[in-house]
């Protein structure tokens, strides 16, 4: 075991519960280097949903909220605003974050809440089998669009701008050192900060959707589908047709955060949380 | 120069640290491990660029590098 | 109520304004909520009275994203709390279960209004009381509690933050909209300290779910204490790590969430009673009819009738043996409630046929007047 | 002693303020134990308007009037509606003279009051007709004393709505005492 | 069920893949839902055999919209059925009680897995039974159908939507995970037809909600149909229109709501007795327990004692009066369940203290093995 | 009553609730324009939510459902794929459809679904008396923002465009006649269709946020922070700032509506909804 | 020329329709209703444009401009 | 006549699709009651998996295995996790050889089918591993027919699947009539 693991992993919980060369095991890696990175891990609360990815905090020996099904950003508003120096991060699935979790997604960033969002999407319902989730492709067979999904994704990332995230970034899992100094920097924005890490489901998407269960050619393919921020700027509309922009896409430092308005529009006593 | 420790009871033999290499250098070892798994092994490490990116990319934190003294 | 009993303020409130009093006087610093009819003005008020303590009021997008904040915010370290009704309440539902699962302590306030579904939004109703005990799936056991003036409100409010933090538990208060919306005078009680959350025994080593012979916890620490706790809405093993496919842990879990409230129910009971030494026909009573049954009861003394009077306070856990042991006595107990006759049903099961029960049930949002229990009482007097 | 009051009309008549300032000043001044209730939501939009006061000086067992000793009504429908739940012999009756306009002969003790006139000739506002209401209510009844009246309206109302309160109290009193109250018995 | 008793194929299984077919012979050509396990090969199944049928599938953006899309499905004039377990059912209640208030003819299934919370989410339980009644606020009835096996799964859901459309109700089949995911032979009866949907009589002067004398709804027209239909979750009157400032209106409807279930619990009841008629010790069982307890009792039997079996299909409403009839004849009722113990207080409560009633759960995901059923039978043996 | 009333409306269910002056009661009228000169009538279905707003439907003589706050959608959603002929109409509140309703509402957008949506933003929760909503102004003081509101409100449009919706239009009460126009284009457009409709709440946004009851003084407010599409083309982003486009925002013919799609994707016996 | 016809039964007295007419020929009546609303009066209907403002905003839908012959 | 068959190995072995063939072969065309579960869900990825048949000539009561006839274990941790359900007097006992080395000599009748080995050389695919077991299980147990089991092949598996499974049944049989078949009693 890497070192980094040896320090921050739930031994009794291990071995990880994800098929092997699942992307969610690197992004945890790629999460606790962060961690470790700005020496916060005593300051962190982790907030998991439910689904594959919602385990990644599970392993991860800090404090940790394993919630419900789409509602991680509710209990991280609660643990955010009972104390603002704690630092808390959310693990949700694209399913958790954008389906069952959609109206929590928009207005916890329309709030501009002091939370980084880790969202991994699989572009598909991982956990519970192969399911359409509403990151998948139009057109694509899974397990309940047998005959191809009859509806167009959400770009996660437009949405959250448009919601009101003040940083935002997408990688994928092949990204492990950018994904991870990403993770430092969404955790030290103050502000909603939104990552979206799309992430290899070899069982799943990976049979279903493009016909691989190989881990690396699955992700290669979806490496195949980005196109960094930088070169973006080259290249017209029809080109960036389907592509995923990679890299850090919004980044507005001048928005109030909501713990900082609302602690200081508090009246009288306001700007100090209690004890 | 550093030593590429790969921990066999983790490893899932998912071949992710095989195809990233750049440096083509970590093979499958043939091996299976207790949970029936083939994990990879280190065909050239005098190859190796400490790039990283095995370690970085191994989903089951179970490839270390060690700087050799 | 651990305070001295002296009285320090006299004030006129609503039901529901003495709910954020109790609240506030427990030490809850945190309150998410989302306005419905007739809960909405425990929300406002918090809006106004929370921030000046340096606590926090959100109002959330829903009711889902209410009650999970305020799970969060308990584990976070905050005294914390809701309000709903009906429709608000419903959608809670897994989020209580979690709550439940997870050994929250939260209070939730139920302002019940006239139901099914939109119902009778703007009138009274005890139609959840079965929902507050069983309305997320699973395997687990509440307290709920029921005031039946602004009073109680209070005072109840009080004791529910109590009782969520001694016993790691979703503690319902279960009003209503005319207790909610009925000014009466509450006497502050002097001395009231705030609800403190005891710290765990054991630092090294601390499990956060290992349970003492009395099912209890061992305090609980907050996040970011140094406890790196585990918290999961999965059946867990001591440690907080999932257990859900371990037959046996699981079973003790789920029997012992259930056993920390039941088998301390004799602690938990809290009852008024009036009368119960000679009498032949009680009113067995709680929330809002428990007003009127006080009325009729005394009436039906005036009238040469020897009936007796309980007040349930903590409708959960049941109190069984208390109302078992008046079935040895009273030929008939009297249970008016408003709704189609369900706490009756409970009254039912555990006096086992050893006494006639009388269900007096009142619905459209309509409160019993006092003639219509004594009717009861009168009617079926021993000749 | 067990008191109990009614007053209705539309909603936005401050009919729920009336209410209230009449338990605030019974419990708070003159020591009683009170009830407040009220109708409210969808229904007291525009349409019917509905508060309810009871006062007695042991605790109060049930909060909701069974026989009111005396009702308001500040518009026609809000008579129409209420009087089958008053007894007209016995209840002290109050009406806007304005307002309401039809009384069944069978109310025995009728005031018509000018409350909304007064309020919009004399304090500039028919937001005030209602403390023009009250204040007959309590100076006809002495169900509170004017003294307990006056300082609720001092002490416990925000300050923007005290001094045109004041104000519909004084008028009210003078116009009482100028004698011509149309009251039938 | 009416159609011949002939059997046209035979199948084998998973009881989830016979709920699919029972619905779709049912007629049902709406689906909504969203993947929970063990509930996921329902929609999964669901979605590849009904668009072919030009029926929909729809996986929604969660189970509070999938109730939601069920409901406006069965107004708009489809057969309409979601699925799904605890923590997707928990979130439906809202929904529930809107489909019980407007008398919407859905069909629910919840393949109940160990809760509370997300408890044991691959493991089986019956610990949703009393949330089947109650778990939305406000009073009301549904009806609640246990099969326990991949026949039953078939046969009651098909009964499932023929009730749901005669008594206008939702009505939940309550399977498990074992029952959902045990493979075995269902024989398809022959000549089974679709249920139909009833007109209403009058179309002039249609009042949606008048009922009649059996307190039933006059048929059910569907949007556009030309009846100019008023659907509302606020109480109402016979024509639709809001009567939640309306007591007397609210009342009867509230009863009415609860006495069209209550009221035919007889019609409705479905029990499949062996050996009763000299039984001393009867197992009263329903869902997944009773296979093995068939086995018991059969054991039993061979070992000379005189046990009796009652399997309870039906298990809302609660078949009060062949469970109190039992009472008369048998010495003892044993109750196997997969909870704490939650349906044996019911059958407390109605046998009154007239028999005695053993509790026998069984947690962790776990079933009964026939041998700790018999042994129950055994152990208490007459002397 | 106008004849249109007489025509359209329940009578057994008037007066109206809501309170004088109110927005609701002109967007009634414009709707009911609307159907009449689609001449629609039997093929509507309606959908209300629970607020104010949605009693809309309520009072209008055809096909109506009044469901559950925030579920506006999904209920619609059930109508229209049980039959696709139909026309579904919802009627929803800001807090109704961006509030609670908020997931529903960008998921039926993303679907693309052929249904039209007139939300009623009068920037508060007007039923339950005066809350604040996802649309109050930053600062603004409500019943439950007693210090001021420190939350951004949403741009309904911007979400509804970003979502999927292939018809965005916003107006104002005061814009009866464009109003009705534009309900009618919504109903014949063939996808998701979302007007919003800024309306006056004399009663709770008046008193509480504006500082007058008046209806027509509020009104005159609201549409003073109005810019049409029009001129905003030549105007520069200051003089924008803060304001709401009025006119047709957002109209696209050219992606596929959902039960085409749906029905078009189904398999062998695809295209044919059951009878 | 046209009618306008007000239907004082609906009238809220929102004053909508007199603050939006055009010509301002629509005025406070002075009467109540039986909610005691005061529904606005036609002061100079010569004047009206037909222009129908009154007649789409009035929140009760209790205008009615009719064409006169 | 009730006869319990427990499979069990890693998640993507096809043990549950082993229960599903033995089921449907017992039961379409051996007219047998069958009753066929497994475990899933996340303890079914990576750890241990597990299916089980119930085949019977009459009505199965009760449809989980309580004492299991045939034991097939495809894993180490499998055999280490379900021995002790098993009666090792009783089953028999059948181990994929590479898979699992250590067996408790308790075991009475056990089988060492190279499974993984022979579908890897002789089917090109570990895929089939699961078929060449079950082929050994009816094979030695005569549980069903193997003209069942072929069926099954070629009337219920996908087109994709039958092909790969008739050659791994083929050569199982070929292996275990070559007669070295390890078999320790
Ligand atoms: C309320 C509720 N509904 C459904 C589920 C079942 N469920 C568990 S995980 C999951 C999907 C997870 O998908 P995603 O969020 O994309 O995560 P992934 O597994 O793909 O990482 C679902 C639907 C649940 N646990 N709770
Ligand atoms: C689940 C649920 N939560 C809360 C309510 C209470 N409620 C009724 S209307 C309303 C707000 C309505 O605001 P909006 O949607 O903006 O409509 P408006 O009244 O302003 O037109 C709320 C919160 C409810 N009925 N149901
Ligand atoms: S199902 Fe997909 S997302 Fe889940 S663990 Fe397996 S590979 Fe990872
Ligand atoms: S990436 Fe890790 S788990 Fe995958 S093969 Fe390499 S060492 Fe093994
Ligand atoms: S550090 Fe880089 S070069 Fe060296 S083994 Fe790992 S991936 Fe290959
Ligand atoms: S509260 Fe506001 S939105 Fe509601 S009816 Fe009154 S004015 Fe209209
Ligand atoms: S039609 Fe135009 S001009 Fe004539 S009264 Fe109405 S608003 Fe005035
Ligand atoms: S707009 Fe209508 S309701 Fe308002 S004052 Fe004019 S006529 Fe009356
Ligand atoms: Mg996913
Ligand atoms: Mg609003």
């Amino acid at each position: 075991m890497n070192p980094i693991g040896e320090k921050y992993l739930r031994k009794k919980a291990l071995p990880f519960l994800w098929c092997p060369g699942c992307g969610n095991g690197t992004i945890l890696g790629a999460t606790v280097r962060a961690i470790e990175s700005l020496g916060i891990r005593e300051d962190v609360a982790l907030v998991g949903g439910i689904g594959c990815s919602g385990w990644i905090p599970v392993y991860i020996d800090a404090d940790t909220l394993h919630s419900l099904h789409g509602r991680t950003l509710p209990f991280a508003t609660g643990l955010k605003m009972s104390n603002p120096k704690r630092k808390v991060i959310v693990f949700t699935g694209d399913g958790d974050c954008l389906g069952i979790g959609g109206n929590h997604f928009i207005h916890t960033a329309r709030r501009n809440l002091d939370i980084t969002v880790i969202m991994v999407n699989n572009q598909i319902y991982g956990m519970t089998g192969g399911q359409v989730a509403p990151t998948t492709p139009l057109k694509a067979k899974t397990k309940t669009s047998f005959y191809g999904n009859p509806e167009d994704p959400f770009d996660a990332c437009e949405l959250a701008k448009v919601a009101g995230a003040t940083y935002v970034a997408r990688w994928t899992a092949a990204h492990a050192l950018s994904l991870s100094r990403s993770i430092a920097e969404a955790i030290t924005h103050e502000g909603f900060a939104f990552i979206e890490v799309i992430a290899q489901c070899p069982t799943q998407a990976g049979r279903i959707i493009y016909g691989t269960a190989d881990p690396a050619r699955l992700l290669d393919t979806l490496k195949a589908q980005t196109v960094s921020v930088k070169s973006a700027s080259k290249l017209d509309a029809e080109a960036l047709q389907g592509k995923w922009l990679i890299g850090t896409l919004h980044h507005d430092k001048g928005k109030t955060e909501f713990s900082r308005s609302y602690f200081g529009m508090a009246g009288p006593r306001g700007g100090k949380p209690a004890a | 120069m550093v030593d590429i420790i790969i921990d066999e009871q983790y490893c899932k033999g998912c071949e992710l640290c095989m195809h990233y290499c750049p440096k083509q250098i970590l093979k499958k070892s043939g091996r299976r491990n207790a949970k029936g798994y083939v994990p990879p092994m280190v065909a050239d490490p005098e190859q190796c660029s400490n790039c990283r990116t095995c370690e970085l990319i191994c989903p089951e934190l179970a490839i270390t590098l060690e700087d050799k003294p | 109520m651990n305070h001295e009993k002296s009285i320090t303020e006299i004030k006129i409130l609503q039901g529901n304004e003495a709910v954020v009093e109790g609240a506030l006087a427990a030490g809850c610093r945190y309150f998410a909520g989302y306005p419905i009819t007739p809960a909405t003005e425990i929300a406002e008020l918090m809006s106004e009275r929370l921030p000046p303590l340096g606590g926090v009021f959100m109002q959330m997008e829903d009711e889902i994203a209410s009650i999970c904040a305020t799970i969060g915010a308990a584990f976070g370290g905050a005294l914390a709390c809701t309000a709903s009704s009906g429709p608000g309440i419903s959608l809670m539902q897994e989020g209580i279960g979690y709550a439940a699962e997870t050994e929250a302590p939260i209070v939730v306030v139920n302002v019940m209004r006239g139901g099914p579904s939109t119902g009778m939004p703007t009138a009274a109703g005890q139609q959840d009381i079965i929902q507050a005990r069983a309305g997320s799936h699973g395997d687990y056991e509440i307290i709920a509690l029921m005031p039946s003036s602004s009073q109680e409100a209070f005072e109840l409010t009080y004791r529910a933050f109590a009782l969520a933090q001694h016993y790691r538990v979703p503690v319902y208060v279960l009003s209503d909209e005319i207790i909610g919306h009925t000014r009466e005078k509450v006497r502050i009680p002097g001395g009231l300290r705030p609800i403190e959350r005891k710290h765990p025994r054991e630092r090294e080593n601390y499990l956060p779910y290992k349970a003492g012979a009395d099912d209890l916890l061992d305090g609980m620490p907050a996040f970011n204490e140094g406890y790196r706790l585990l918290i999961d809405g999965q059946l867990h093993s001591e440690d907080g790590n999932r257990a859900g496919h371990l037959p046996d842990v699981c079973a003790q879990l789920t029997e012992r969430l259930c056993r920390k409230i039941t088998g301390h129910r004799e602690e938990i009971y809290d009852l008024e009673t009036h009368f119960l030494d000679d009498a032949e026909r009680v009113v067995v009573c709680f929330g809002s009819p428990a007003r009127p049954a006080l009325r009729a009861v005394k009436d039906a003394r005036d009238r040469g009738v020897r009936a007796g009077y309980m007040k349930i306070r903590t409708i959960w856990p049941f109190p069984e043996e208390a109302i078992a042991a008046l079935a040895g006595k009273a030929r008939t107990l009297i249970v008016p409630e408003l709704n189609v006759g369900r706490v009756v049903q409970e009254v039912r099961r555990v006096t086992a046929g050893r006494t006639e029960v009388v269900s007096l049930p009142k619905l459209g949002g309509l409160l019993h007047t006092p003639d219509e229990i004594l009717a009861e009482l009168m009617k079926r007097r021993r000749p | 002693m067990r008191k109990e009051i009614k007053l209705a009309g539309f909603g936005g008549q401050g009919i729920v303020l009336m209410g209230v300032m009449l338990a605030e000043a019974a419990g708070y001044y003159e020591n009683m134990e009170i009830a407040q209730t009220q109708s409210y939501g969808p229904e007291a939009r525009g349409g019917a308007c509905r508060a309810e006061v009871v006062i007695a000086d042991e605790m109060i067992d049930y909060t909701k009037t069974l026989n009111a000793d005396v009702f308001v009504a500040m518009s026609q429908p809000a008579l129409d509606r209420y009087l089958p739940e008053i007894d007209p012999e016995t209840a002290a009756v109050f009406v806007d003279e304005m307002l309401v306009t039809a009384v069944p002969e069978t109310v025995r003790h009728l005031y018509r009051i000018p409350a909304t006139r007064l309020a919009e000739e004399q304090c500039g506002s028919r937001m005030a007709a209602n403390t023009v209401m009250l204040a007959a209510v309590v100076q006809k009844t002495g169900i509170i004393s004017l003294e307990a009246l006056g300082r609720t309206i001092r002490e416990r109302l925000a300050p923007r709505l005290r001094d045109i309160n004041l104000k519909a109290l004084e008028i009210t009193l003078a116009y009482l005492s100028g004698g011509d109250t149309h009251e039938t018995l």
